[in-house]
């Protein structure tokens, strides 16, 4: 799933990868063209997660709290720097975890239902100011039931702000016509996508197989 | 003109219950953690803690110091156990929270600092993020209007400070330690270094001195998102 | 990616009649003297400038190139002369001109970079720079309704860029070019000297290459505010 | 005058000194306590006026255009933040030049009569955002007309903004009750301040004679 968000990714895009799964992402960026990932507590350009904690500097960690690096060409900023390069369109792509997308592309993917307390962090301003939002989660949640919906059920992070889905077992278009199926995953069958997805889904034309 | 204080106790003297605290810092870079651990000490309660997540309100939500806590993150990014606790206070009534989304949160911020009393923002509309608040339209778009939101203190944390007030930050740890500086009453910073006036490279200084009221000396302490300290 | 062109016509290339040009500077400090004389040069006219005074107006109105200009200074703060050359064309309708407190103008401008359409401000209240906005009173006191101010091209100047479009801004050349990054559609910045990725210290970018679209290598060039250049 | 004005600026006071005349001011503040002057092109901590132009430095000039240096601890930032800082209330002080100011403090000092072009720069935000706002002025204008009036005759830059008015004559406070007259030039009569005022002095119990 990593493998083909990564290839979303093209030369000279400024890309924000989200909290959690998509951060996984900037392991597989390709070396030779520039990517700048974003972070939203202020880094461009910094690189792949630091496992070593004895070689962790606090001060340079990413989105999720993970010590990284900067590769050359970085920058620094405060934390209002980085929300106005988010809010005012600055970025190109955003990667976003969820647990619900619905048919609309409407994201829920801060709070659980029933619950007070919730995590928006910067979900709710990279799904509503980046050019492009491209949504990467499993297909079903752990009980099976699909994440892909008619309505969301959770609490709403924003409205009509996904772009594509990518799952483990697809790669779906949010398109004026509804959610069109572009690419399955090897082995698996539209039938199976259709089967773990509430709304119906378009099969486009030129339906592939995922390549990573 | 100095405004370095002796120590933490002398730099949060006069902050009583109920008051108003932003807290500076992103999980585990740039926050005040010593100025919080002395107010913990000081056994100041019913506060009302403005900050990024649970890095910087754990303190003050174990210890049943806050009474309000308005953070992006009101549970527990990696501790589900955590938020179950924070859940549970929050449905008996002895916790309020309001989750704001971080790029709001830091404008709102930003505008009590800036003399601003309110914005417009498509961020929000459509969601329980917009709910009550009025809307206009601009260009054709929806937007709520939201209010700068203020502080009686602000606690901070620089890596060199000097004693007008001048600070630097140490690569990320800028986050919301420039945008509090200045939205409170009174910004507090504590710093790694205390440096003479003309130290810190005038194209260098991360929050200017005009902003910051008090600056006290205090060791770097790192405690990591799950929240074990850094050896 | 590489947002170095080769020389200021190719960096100016597609500014077309009637496009809004935000202009850098204040006072001898940080204007993009190079690309605004390669635009009087491309001959391209009925502009509207946005910028902080007449060192950046000048060469657009001398030239019979802007159509309208919104500035802090619409009137030459030295030279009453040109005030009053100005001021003629106005009243025969062949430059509109619309002054802005320069503040005012440097925060709607960063609401235009930051997504924000509209804020609230008691700057202007009960002034013409109030007149026929709308107001709303907050905590008691009375603020009018100010819009985000766009343009099609921010012309900037910086010290050091490299080809990523991460700039450094000498001093106070800092002043408007670090708000107009970004609040265009398209950025283009004039550098003192072209460096290699990395040359810049992460901590020292002053306007972040994601704000910038092109960057040109072009000799600094020194106007005092009197009009006389520096030898 | 700015002898007079520089008797103002007390330690640890964060001060901006407007477009013009008074800047002179900062030639004259005593070496032995820390004023912070702020120039809204973006320094803090700045330096007098230099005069030899092959010494001047193009990117460290203050408001007024005029190069200047930077003294230890000062800081150098953007126009937003500078007026971030005089928005938001953070100087303690601003000294502005003036055309006229009302009785209740109106201030104008920025537009002649009749022009449709005019410079208003900083001033407004000044006038609305420091703490205390002193006027310093010459008394009358070149036609001998008082300049302290009942209502100003010209565009205003801001209401009831004025605090204090120092002139080449008088120190004026504006207070509740009025324009109270706290001290004289040497060599000048309470009756000759009031015969260039238009609106009524009231003469301070301590009227004193200007000091420097």
């Amino acid at each position: 799933m990593a493998l083909r968000v990564a290839k979303e990714l093209k030369d000279g895009m400024y890309v924000n990868l989200g909290f959690g799964l998509p951060t996984l992402t900037s392991l597989f960026i390709p070396e030779d063209i520039d990517i700048i990932l974003h972070a939203e507590n202020g880094m461009l350009r910094y690189a792949g997660v630091i496992d070593d904690e004895t070689q962790a500097d606090a001060d340079l960690i990413n989105a999720s709290g993970q010590p990284t690096s900067l590769l050359p060409g970085a920058a620094v900023f405060d934390l209002n720097e980085s929300f106005t390069m988010i809010r005012g369109g600055h970025l190109d792509l955003a990667v976003l975890g969820a647990y619900q997308v619905s048919e609309t592309g409407d994201l829920a993917n801060w709070q659980l239902q029933g619950y007070h307390v919730g995590g928006i962090g910067g979900a709710i301003e990279l799904a509503q100011g980046a050019k492009r939002v491209v949504v990467a989660m499993e297909h079903t949640d752990k009980n099976g039931k699909p994440r892909i919906v008619k309505q969301c059920s959770l609490p709403l992070t924003a409205r009509r702000c996904v772009n594509t889905i990518i799952t483990n077992l697809a790669y779906i278009e949010l398109e004026g016509a509804g959610l069109v199926l572009k690419e399955v995953a090897p082995g698996i069958t539209p039938e199976e996508v259709q089967a773990n997805t509430e709304p119906d889904l378009i099969i486009s034309e030129d339906l592939s197989e995922m390549e990573f | 003109m100095n405004k370095v204080v002796a120590n933490l106790a002398e730099a949060i003297r006069d902050i009583e219950d109920g008051a108003r605290i932003m807290v500076g810092g992103f999980a585990a870079s740039g926050g005040a953690n010593n100025l919080v651990q002395a107010l913990i000490e000081k056994g100041t309660k019913d506060l009302t803690i403005i900050c990024t997540g649970s890095p910087e309100w754990m303190p003050f939500v174990e210890n049943d110091r806050a009474k309000k806590v308005i953070s992006g993150f009101t549970s527990h990014s990696l501790r589900p156990e955590i938020t179950e606790v924070i859940e549970t206070k929050v449905r008996a009534g002895l916790l309020e929270v309001e989750t704001v989304p971080h790029g709001i949160l830091s404008e709102r911020i930003r505008a009590s600092k800036a003399g601003i009393p309110a914005f417009y923002t498509p961020i929000g509309v459509g969601t329980v993020f917009g709910e009550g608040k009025e809307t206009k339209l601009f260009d054709g778009e929806e937007c709520v209007l939201e209010r700068a939101i203020e502080a009686d203190f602000a606690l901070i944390r620089g890596h060199f400070g000097d004693r007008l007030g001048n600070l630097t930050c140490r690569f990320v740890a800028r986050n919301r330690n420039t945008e509090m500086a200045g939205a409170a009453t009174v910004t507090i910073a504590e710093v790694e270094e205390v440096v003479e006036v003309g130290d810190i490279d005038p194209e260098r200084v991360d929050i200017q001195g005009i902003y910051v009221q008090r600056v006290v000396k205090a060791p770097k302490i790192v405690k990591w998102l799950d929240g074990h300290e850094a050896v």
